[in-house]
């Protein structure tokens, strides 16, 4: 069998007296599509944020493609072709949506303009309107800042960020929690596209419909560990969710 | 002090650190200290205040030196932290300011600054001629050092030059754009003003950038207050005409002789009045006035 | 422990020991003069009115406000004060006028805050223009002297040989310590300043909130500018310049965040003995004023960044 | 027929060039549940903050039992009877759990410390950990402030102070977005409890099961106009997503 | 039309409409004193190096972060000028010392606050101590006098009769507006001050953007050391305690937020200039020097309030 894509194991994670990590494993292999669950508070954002650089361990070892890393920043998990849409967006409110879907990957004008740093924003406008329309989403306004947008809105801007620039792996914390029925549909259709082009997706959700249409895997996590794995095709939603409250226990067996 | 029979401990606490008149005054502080072999110490507010010398003082005493040369902040509200000091037996002398209580203090050498307002004016009524519009530019209202010279200014012009007109006081805060900003506007109100009294060196700066880069230079006559090398130097330029100079090191030794005499017993004399001389460019280079400019450092 | 907790939250904990770090560094290096009754009591006594004027700022910071026209308040109330003394002869009216005048431009401030939806900066900044100003028109500039039964009696007072002011200062810092972590009204500051949209769709009544804070601010100013009176016998006209930045200083010194939401009045009271002592610890050891400056300041960025960084490793 | 509880007319509201609500109708009569649904964008958060008080209509009327009223404030509303979940949840991050369930609220010691506005936090953090578990929401800390919560967690303790407070009415503005399968369910068992006891629940989902599962009826908009409403017993899931994406278009008829 | 948009905002349009009502009113009530090419000329030239610190100021506010240290870096910077061009001769040596100076005094803000996480407010505030500190070290506390050369050259120079350093600073200002508004840089700016999680999660090096823009504030107050130097002809150790006050002041009257995330510097020139000209205008009226501060506290505060307002029914 191939070697991981990520193989986490062992990571812990404390707030203060708060262990949201007490020793979870994740892995993911590539072009698989790997739902992650578990009940509110189980630490499946704080794993997420650590295996996509924003947040740093307190102990256990991650490996990527085999490789021991350590992210010590976003960017390093970046360009490693980690993308990540966050349960809480991390937009800059008071930017436009073309802002926030570029940032720290803007488009310069072509020639000497780009030299001094300037900044193609009709360009940029453009390719944001495009990449959020694929998913649906209208936006009244293109230089209005997000601040004004509708929670929905704001979430397919993130959405449409993170997979126009993954380009290995795109983790989704909750990526369709604030959208329509259209936009979500889209959504899942656009995590199938992405993973037949090769890029694995980490999807995150409470929607157990959602998971079970278009996850190849599903992880549990429970109190901040991995309490049991499944492939999708052969569980039922009764075994997900028992999983998930703990009235099902599986044992922990090495994939 | 703690040393008991070591050697005398002199504090020297300024009105305002980091300000010519008293970094020259510690200068001659500190020469004649070396000369006496006294240790001295230098400490002082960052500004003109009572508020910020009472800490400065309390500290200074905390540290028990035999004795405390001081230029108070204000003549009142430095009566209460100097009791204290008095009460632990240190000997104080007043330099430059004074307080209320003439029970404070074995002696007093200070200038007076009401007389050097006065100076001013007359130097500022010769240079022109007697007659026109003078505005007066200061730092803050409740300085009481430049206050005085304000006063003495202004009785002086009232009392016997009535063809000079007062445009009053302004207030630069102490910031020479400020002070330029206040000559700007005065010349847009008043294109004939005849002449500026510019109370400290960063009010003379101010107002003698506005002047110059009006091309006023000259035409204005301006009176500064102090004579540190810079002043001298807008002197030597032109800038001013007539600077007001007092004897801050002469005052800064003075203190020192007079506190270790207080310290080993001997004879002290309560109160020495130090003189404040007029500088022109027509004397700047006698050698009795050269004698009476601030130092540069030391 | 739960109401220590809340008292002083976390974070205190680390520039406590910073400060008493300070204290012993001073008391080893210089024995004889740094650790005296004398000493220590004209620290306490020296920043005991700073307190006050730190306290309020507190208050106004949690909301994500902030206030420049302490010190202008300060002085107007310090006339207002001495004025009224001057005309009636009467010590209590002229300390009810301060604490009244200091209330007035406190909730001027607080409606300007929060029904004209100005920002505090330019408020507080246009009435400390105005306070300042004001003082001057009514004193023609020329610093007012205090009464000689105010400035002998309240001035110098002392109760178990701690002076009468520092027991106003302590007592009233100790109250709206108390107020600020126990009360519902220290609840709804922290709202505010946590989330001012949020508060609000709480029912929390923000602006008669936001004019209580500024006029409790203003408050404390006009009783620090009577009991300034009281001890240095002067309205200080000029003297009270940098009041807004050292108050400011103390509470971000304590923990307090600009951004609003966190911080204590405990916090507060090490962040202003923090400079208070570096200063007189320099001093006693006759550093020279100039060094003083450039070492005070890096001693202060230096005790923030300890803080911050056993905080952070607490965190982890 | 009663008067209906809420009546709201011809309610416009425009943020700079942006139109939310061009004239939108919603009605709402005592003890009934309706959802209120429409595509992202379609101004269900801005009708919702409007009839809560938060802010203000540029235009239209609304009624509350027959009677014109204009929120200015959201005291108003409160004191009405009207509680909201905002779709941003709306908690001050800095403060507790129980801060935040009490805001504007407290419960003061009994006494004379009472009378000094001294807090009563060992009550109010035990009344908040009873609420979030009736929706199966476990917080590791009573103590400390929601920004360390979860999603979920953070989704729950807003729930349970609206439903707590209110008496007539309460919004819910994507109340189970971020809540996990079990909390979920408690949540709509929650709705239907808190209506029989004759409190009207406007939820605001963009989950269809959901809303045929709890409501009885439903209102639609579409680009700031409601375009339909219907009993729910008798439509189908299909006319719902018709009508939002506005496939099929109804006449308004008055109910 | 959309890049004028960018440049200044909104939010510009009002506060600008002040100013030019403000220059009316005193046009119209001073008609021979006023509105004279002397006079507007002396107001302009009274601004220019308060704008370069303001422009600073404006970046890092608009990072949410504060910069209380630019007059002690002025100073500082002007004093190593000073040093250097009496050592050896060389202006443009000394003018490279005086940017270098700055430049490095502010990368020294940036790398505390950046890499230390120390609030900017007490990291700044002890530079200015260290700065101040150190320049009065370094003369001895006496003010230092420039050359004749730089006083009489660059001090006194004028380009189509305006001073060369207005243009100096007027480009300088023109081309950090612009690099605010298109650029990478500017847009990296925003992102820091509108949400810093967000932006470092978005790939931004927030840290070593921060870092820039604290070292582009000291490089600009070192200019601005400069340039005070050739204008004053002193290096003015004790003249720019409130400098930080007055460039605050002034990017918070143009609209920026001290939150964070909005501002131009186009407002900030507004705002360096409402006071300017409030101040320059009722002295020519005569209004007496204590009124003066009243009014300026009063207008200023309703000249933000109208802008408030006029926003607020634009936003409705
Ligand atoms: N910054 C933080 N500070 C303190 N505690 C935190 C922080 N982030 C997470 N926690 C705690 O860690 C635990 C796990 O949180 P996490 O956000 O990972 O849960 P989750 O599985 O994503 O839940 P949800 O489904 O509700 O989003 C929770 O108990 C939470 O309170
Ligand atoms: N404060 C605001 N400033 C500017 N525009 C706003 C603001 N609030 C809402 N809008 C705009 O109004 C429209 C309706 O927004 P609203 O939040 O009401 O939609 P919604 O129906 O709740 O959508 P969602 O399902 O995505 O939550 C959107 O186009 C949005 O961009
Ligand atoms: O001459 C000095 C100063 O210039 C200072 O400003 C006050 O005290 C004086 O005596
Ligand atoms: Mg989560
Ligand atoms: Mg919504």
């Amino acid at each position: 069998m191939a070697v991981p894509l990520i193989d986490a194991r062992g990571i812990v994670k404390s707030y203060g007296q708060v262990e949201a990590l007490r020793g979870a494993d994740f892995s993911l292999r590539a072009g698989e599509v790997v739902a992650l669950i578990g009940d509110n508070g189980a630490g499946k954002s704080t794993l997420a944020k650590i295996l996509s650089g924003v947040e740093r361990a307190d102990g256990g070892t991650i490996e990527v493609d085999g490789e021991p890393v350590v992210f010590g920043a976003v960017e390093e998990a970046r360009s490693a072709g980690i993308e990540t849409v966050h349960q809480d967006l991390a937009l800059c409110a008071d930017l436009s949506p073309a802002g926030n879907f570029f940032l720290g990957r803007e488009r310069l004008k072509p020639g000497l303009l780009g030299l001094f740093g300037v900044l193609d924003n009709a360009v940029m406008r453009r390719e944001t309107q495009e990449a959020c329309e694929r998913l649906g989403v209208r936006l009244a306004s293109q230089t209005a800042p997000v601040s004004g947008l509708s929670g929905g809105q704001r979430q397919g801007v993130a959405v449409a960020r993170a997979v126009t620039w993954a380009r290995r792996v795109v983790f989704m914390d909750e990526p369709t929690a604030a959208l329509g029925v259209v936009q979500t549909r889209r959504v899942l259709d656009l995590i199938r596209t992405v993973r037949d082009s090769g890029v694995s997706v980490v999807l995150i959700s409470h929607n157990m419909r959602d998971v079970m249409a278009v996850s190849d895997r599903v992880e549990v996590l429970r109190l901040g560990r991995r309490v049991a794995r499944f492939a999708t095709a052969s569980v039922s939603m009764e075994e997900l969710v028992g999983a998930m409250t703990g009235a099902i226990e599986q044992q922990e067996s090495q994939g | 002090g703690d040393g008991g029979g070591g050697q005398i401990r002199v504090t020297l606490v300024q009105g305002l650190a980091g300000e010519e008149f008293y970094e020259t005054m510690a200068c001659g502080a500190r020469a004649k200290a070396k000369e006496l072999g006294v240790t001295l110490d230098v400490q002082g507010p960052q500004k003109f205040d009572p508020t910020l010398q009472t800490p400065i003082v309390n500290s200074v005493v905390a540290g028990k030196p035999d004795a405390m040369l001081i230029a108070p902040t204000d003549v009142k509200a430095m009566i209460a932290p100097l009791t204290q000091a008095k009460r632990q037996d240190i000997k104080i002398i007043l330099v430059d300011t004074v307080v209320e209580d003439q029970s404070i203090g074995l002696s007093r050498i200070s200038t007076d600054n009401l007389k050097g307002g006065a100076a001013a004016a007359k130097a500022l009524s010769e240079q022109i001629g007697g007659k026109g519009k003078a505005l007066v530019i200061s730092t803050d209202p409740g300085v009481s050092t430049v206050d005085a010279r304000i006063k003495g200014f202004e009785e002086e012009i009232k009392a016997s030059h009535p063809g000079i007109t007062s445009l009053g006081v302004q207030y630069s805060h102490n910031d020479v754009g400020e002070a330029s900003k206040i000559v700007n506007a005065a010349l847009a109100k008043d294109p004939d003003l005849a002449g500026v009294f510019a109370t400290n060196l960063n009010s003379a700066t101010g107002a003698g950038s506005a002047l110059q880069q009006a091309g006023k230079l000259g035409q204005v006559k301006m009176v500064g207050f102090d004579a540190g090398p810079a002043q001298v130097e807008q002197l030597k330029n032109g800038v001013v005409q007539a600077l007001i100079a007092q004897l801050p090191g002469d005052i800064g030794a003075k203190g020192v002789e007079q506190a270790v005499a207080a310290v080993k017993g001997q004879q002290v004399t309560p109160s020495i009045p130090t003189e404040a001389t007029i500088v022109t460019a027509g004397n700047v280079s006698r050698p009795e006035v050269q004698k009476v400019l601030y130092k540069a450092g030391c | 422990m739960k109401g220590v907790a809340r008292l002083s939250g976390p974070q205190v904990v680390w520039i406590g020991l910073v400060l008493a770090g300070l204290l012993v560094t001073f008391a080893v290096l210089a024995p004889r003069s740094f650790p005296t009754s004398f000493n220590l009591l004209n620290l306490v006594s020296d920043a005991a009115i700073l307190l006050l004027l730190a306290t309020g700022m507190t208050f106004v910071i949690i909301t994500a406000g902030i206030d420049l026209s302490v010190g202008g308040v300060l002085v107007f109330s310090a006339v207002a004060a001495a004025k009224v003394i001057d005309g009636t002869g009467s010590l209590a009216l002229g300390a009810a006028t301060a604490v009244v005048t200091g209330l007035a431009w406190g909730v001027l401030n607080g409606v300007l805050v929060a029904l004209g939806r100005i920002p505090a900066l330019i408020v507080t900044l246009g009435t400390l223009g105005m306070s300042l100003g004001g003082a001057l028109l009514l004193t023609g500039g020329v610093d007012l002297r205090a009464p000689a039964e105010l400035n002998l009696g309240l001035g110098l007072a002392r109760w178990l040989g701690v002076p009468l002011i520092v027991w106003i200062c302590a007592a009233i810092t100790a109250a709206l310590a108390l107020t600020l972590a126990f009360t519902r009204f220290g609840r709804h500051t922290y709202a505010i300043g946590s989330n001012t949209e949020a508060a609000r769709r709480g029912g929390v009544a923000v602006r008669k909130h936001l004019i209580k804070v500024y006029g409790l601010a203003g408050l404390l100013a006009g009783l620090a500018g009577h009991l300034s009176l009281a001890k240095y016998g002067i309205t200080g006209v000029s003297a009270h310049s940098t009041d807004n930045l050292q108050a400011i200083a103390a509470v971000v010194i304590g923990g307090t965040s600009l951004f609003g939401g966190v911080g204590t009045v405990t916090g507060t009271v090490i962040g202003v003995f923090i400079p208070v002592v570096l200063q007189n610890g320099f001093q006693i050891l006759g550093v020279r004023p100039f060094w003083q400056q450039v070492v005070v300041g890096a001693v202060l960025v230096a005790a923030v960044y300890v803080d911050q960084w056993r905080r952070r490793a607490r965190d982890q």
